[in-house]
């Protein structure tokens, strides 16, 4: 969790130096939810996430440097600097850019694994807002006839971009499942250890059940919702800064531990970025040749 | 054999040999078999692996992306090709991408079938042929098989030897057409056939000649559902003006077998591109641009296109005979060819 | 209701006999509902329909020549021959062939009259296939939100077209609804008077109320998806054979009536064919010329 | 003035002119006023006609098409042209059909404002160049200025004096530059300007030349964001070889403003086509071909054409720049015309 923290502290820095490419969307305020979930998941598993997605990375791989890289557009980047921040894969861990598309992919790669006989079972992470794309409907139909063992996560930080959730969203997140007849629960805390707990079951169901389950996590972003201007109330984002889940775990740590993980957490980070400012830019001649369908010939 | 069947038995064969193969689709199940019947049987012999699925064409085509990533390799029916349109997404925004974008750790070994063509008074919203809409997206490979191919030994090969998302356009009114065989001394009725690019990638052209020695004046190059127009065409303008046409039928149409076509251009100087779909950036327009640059000095007149007319697909038969080209449109262009 | 029994019947010996371009799907059994429905609704009210459309246009326009018209192919069809079966328009009421594309576009059409001041409302007609497309939900999310005066209409006939709705369908249809705040009901019965009796209040408060609503309607259709094929159980066919909408209403009228409203819909469907039959075909020249977006010159 | 800022006024001035008019997409209300700030103020000054949406790209879409059926004039923003793929089929089988296959009962009049491009780093889900998928569907325009068009006016055109569909591409590149302003003399900075086609259809042809009175000796058409590589090439070209090249700027893509470009082709004989998108069935394929049929005694060598290769848009911005076309592509493109 703070690996994620001062990860991210360190992305909105290197985006301020110019160091970064294109975007990026920091899971600052949300980090309770990526520990929380993905900590009950086996390597096996597929996880699925979307532009927020570097909490989720680094809790799925510890890789700072495999990260740091791809948003530098490094060769050795997570994907050789061609996805970057938003478009991850590695091992197991998927992300992609473009909201709601992802539920029935994450859904067919957990029903794949069903198929062929595998325990392992899908997590997709979805935000509030792209609950507003159809296909997480279709999707829901689809995981709830066929009994695929896919745990979707709603996020709900209240916002889309900049559109409140009241704005945008009608009804209620857990009927939306339910209405499929898919079990679904909410919880709303950045406690992260209570937040384990009442996720261990469900995570448990979905292996021996081989069905799917709907999780809303009720949170708040800390930080803007990319790099740029943050127009929420202020007195919003200072009533969400006390439910800081750093805030909320750090009573309950020695204090000398906790000063011991800042050290390493800072060593961790400070190599990683350091490798990563050093990696290769990527090239087209290394990286592929022109692919066969491109055919157009040479002139005579 | 008809064309359908020739695909039917396809199917029928993948899955039997390969238990990775699913096959998806609307409304695929026996008895009904499939809104074309291509389908038939499959779920009654494989019915684990026949996956008739609601009517969200979007996500059963991101259920078969995911299984596609995990190694199995699906097979999905789009039941009207003017659905692609639901599935635009998740074919250019995830299928093509992500074997490119996640840097080679994933690939989406993913056929997707589609019906594609008009004359049978469906109407504008079950007649279109689109696939000119992804001719650009990289990426994607775009099959269309005629009756002079073998449709069913296309797609096997598309299914088993084939590692990236591939559209497989199968034109409606060719589903009960036989399949054209080639007698012992190379001819099919009339015309003299050739397999061009034998197998080499495994998708050939097939060239179609009235006159085996002599050198033909005019290339009419076309795909799929066409070919009887072509057919047509050629036999007509031979009758009446005498007038050689080779016919090329490729059935990539992307990426194009610019290799196939370039000698027969090269060789006449005079080419016809007709297409079903609309002309307008249609798949004649890349065709005409490659041959433009690559056959420039031995073109003798512009390349001529024939296609739809710009205008949805009207139900009423002989408006949409108005609409869609026919044997006649490229005779005009053979002739105005000619004129040169 | 006789007048869309008698058209469909004719409907489908006409493609018997080869006079009709392209498919049809009948719409014999379900004729309660449109009457029910639309009876309820004003000429400014929008209803937009789908492939299954014969009937809700008979309902709402007794216009049997222009359908037959337009079913031959004729120019003086509703649309020219254009849109042939499911493809109609004419005054306020619209169809078309995409299922569930149909359904913000009525939701459009809606907003826009509410937002011109007119008190007119919208009608929307689904059958319970057209629900595993996602953007129904996207639509039902912005009605609600929007407070659009849309009455939803799905027709659960317990299939999308060959595939029985537990093989397509998860849940509940109401609950899907009511997970975006729309208040949904159901009936099921082919009565049509039962039903006019239980939709007039749901009409009225969307009117009244400016809000969408929800209305689900069990029934079944008596004939096959289109011209072809049924697979359906003998005994399910027999079995809502005997609720019959026409049956059920038959008993409560005097059979003198009965009889002579045979005699006339015959009289006006014989009519209405042999003038469909008179029509002219369209042509291209006739109907417009190449439209300026053709711009290829003409050759030097 | 900006190119954003143009577009802004614009939507300012036809909000106050015109209640009908109505301003809709994601994240567009003040203080934020959109992505990419084109709405800015809107809400402010038009709360009741700016509606921000929920994330629901196609529903959006069709409620402005219902909206445009029923007399009212909404302009849609979609966020990221990448994004397009979610509406195409309400685009495609709904807004484009309705007013031929309804008899012309209905008029469409929407104007769908789409932000292209790449070169920010946004990666393969944010930066592509699509309007090519489109440009073969009948019943479309396809309208995309650069700076050197007044996109503010073009807008305003489009939504005032248009009755049928139509996207309005933004290249994301060109909203923080200056709109071009025409000097006493007619030039801007190095080049002559020429409007042609002044105003006839509303869409204007932009062309640049180095000389006035000098004819150009290849003809360089491109459009939006590809503007400013072309003005370098030019230069490029000119300093380097002596090379004179006129840049024709058309801010039509579909129609074609073929009267605007033939003229010069005639005179040059020698074409460049370059643009962002994917050069594979690109808007390039339609123009190559089309010349090459209208132009085939004047061309004296094969058009060549300039685009993205087919390739996803990666972030790392040094491999985007491999894989966009910039002004080297360009220069190259001319000095192999000019060897022939
Ligand atoms: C299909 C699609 N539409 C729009 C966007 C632009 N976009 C990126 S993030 C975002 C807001 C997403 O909100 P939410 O799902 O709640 O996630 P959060 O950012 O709050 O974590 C939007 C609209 C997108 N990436 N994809
Ligand atoms: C987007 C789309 N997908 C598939 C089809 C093909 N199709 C036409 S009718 C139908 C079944 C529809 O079922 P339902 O909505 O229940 O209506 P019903 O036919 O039962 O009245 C299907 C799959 C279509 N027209 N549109
Ligand atoms: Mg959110
Ligand atoms: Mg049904």
């Amino acid at each position: 969790m703070l690996l994620v923290r001062r990860f991210e502290e360190r992305v909105l820095q290197l985006f301020t130096r110019g160091e970064l490419f294109g975007t990026t969307h920091t899971y600052i305020g949300q980090e309770a939810n990526a520990v929380a979930v993905l900590n009950h998941l086996e390597e096996r598993d597929i996880v699925f996430s979307n532009h927020r997605c570097h909490g989720h990375y680094l809790v799925r791989t510890g890789d700072a440097e495999g990260l740091f890289g791809e948003m530098m557009g490094k060769a050795e980047g997570i994907c050789g600097g061609r996805g970057g921040s938003q478009h991850l894969c590695r091992d197991n861990f998927f992300s992609n850019g473009i909201l709601g598309s992802t539920a029935p992919i994450a859904a067919g790669m957990t029903l794949a694994e069903k198929l062929k006989g595998s325990d392992a079972i899908g997590a997709l992470f979805l935000g509030d807002g792209a609950l507003g794309e159809g296909i997480v409907y279709e999707t829901l139909n689809l995981i709830s006839l066929w009994k695929i063992p896919l745990l979707i996560v709603v996020e709900n930080n209240y916002y889309a971009q900049t559109t409140p959730l009241k704005t945008h969203f009608a009804g209620s997140f857990t009927d939306r499942a339910k209405a499929f007849h898919i079990e679904a629960d909410e919880f709303k805390s950045n406690d992260v250890e209570f937040l384990y707990e009442g996720i261990s079951d469900i995570v448990e169901d979905i292996r021996r059940n081989q069905r799917p389950r709907f999780l809303v996590l009720h949170t708040y972003r800390l930080s803007a919702h990319s790099k740029g201007d943050d127009f929420r109330p202020a007195d919003e984002i200072k009533h969400w800064t006390e439910k800081d889940p750093l805030k909320i775990l750090k009573p309950r740590l020695k204090s000398n531990i906790a000063e011991s993980l800042e050290q390493e957490v800072k060593r961790v980070l400070s190599y990683a970025e350091e490798a990563a400012r050093e990696m290769p830019f990527p090239s087209l001649n290394e990286s592929q040749p022109q692919p066969e369908y491109c055919l157009e010939m040479v002139r005579q | 054999m008809r064309y359908f069947e020739s695909l039917n038995a396809a199917l029928h064969q993948l899955m039997r040999e390969d238990e990775r193969v699913y096959v998806m689709g609307e409304d695929i199940l026996d008895p009904y078999g499939g809104a074309f019947k291509v389908t038939k049987g499959l779920s009654e012999s494989f019915p684990g692996r026949t996956l008739t699925t609601p009517v969200s064409e979007a996500a059963i085509t991101g259920i078969a992306i995911g299984m596609a990533m995990r190694g199995l390799k699906p097979v999905l029916e789009i039941m009207f090709g003017d659905f692609v349109t639901l599935i635009a997404d998740q074919l250019v925004n995830s299928a093509v991408k992500f074997n490119w974008m996640y840097n080679h750790q994933v690939s989406v070994p993913l056929v997707i079938r589609v019906p594609m063509g008009g004359r049978r008074g469906y109407g504008p919203t079950h007649s279109q042929t689109l696939e000119s809409m992804f001719m650009g997206v990289p990426g994607l490979k775009i099959i269309a098989p005629s009756h002079y191919h073998n449709p069913g030994d296309l797609l096997k090969y598309a299914v088993s030897k084939n590692n990236q998302p591939l559209m497989f356009i199968e034109n409606k009114r060719l589903y009960p057409q036989k399949l054209v065989t080639v007698d012992s001394v190379g001819k099919a009725g009339d015309f003299y056939i050739k397999q061009l690019a034998n197998g080499e990638n495994g998708y050939p052209t097939i060239s179609l000649s009235l006159m085996k020695n002599e050198p033909p004046q005019v290339t009419l190059i076309t795909y799929g559902g066409m070919a009887p127009f072509a057919i047509e065409a050629a036999m007509e303008v031979f009758m009446n003006e005498e007038i050689l046409v080779e016919i090329l039928l490729p059935s990539a149409l992307k990426p194009l077998p610019v290799k196939d076509i370039l000698p027969s251009v090269r060789t006449t100087g005079k080419v016809v591109v007709a297409e079903e779909g609309v002309k307008t950036s249609g798949w004649g327009a890349e065709l005409a641009s490659v041959l433009n640059k690559n056959a420039f000095n031995q073109l003798k007149c512009p390349v001529e296109r024939v296609g739809a007319k710009e205008f949805p697909i009207p139900s009423s038969m002989p408006l949409e005979k108005e609409i869609l080209p026919g044997a006649e449109d490229i005779v005009e262009a053979i002739t105005l060819l000619m004129g040169d």
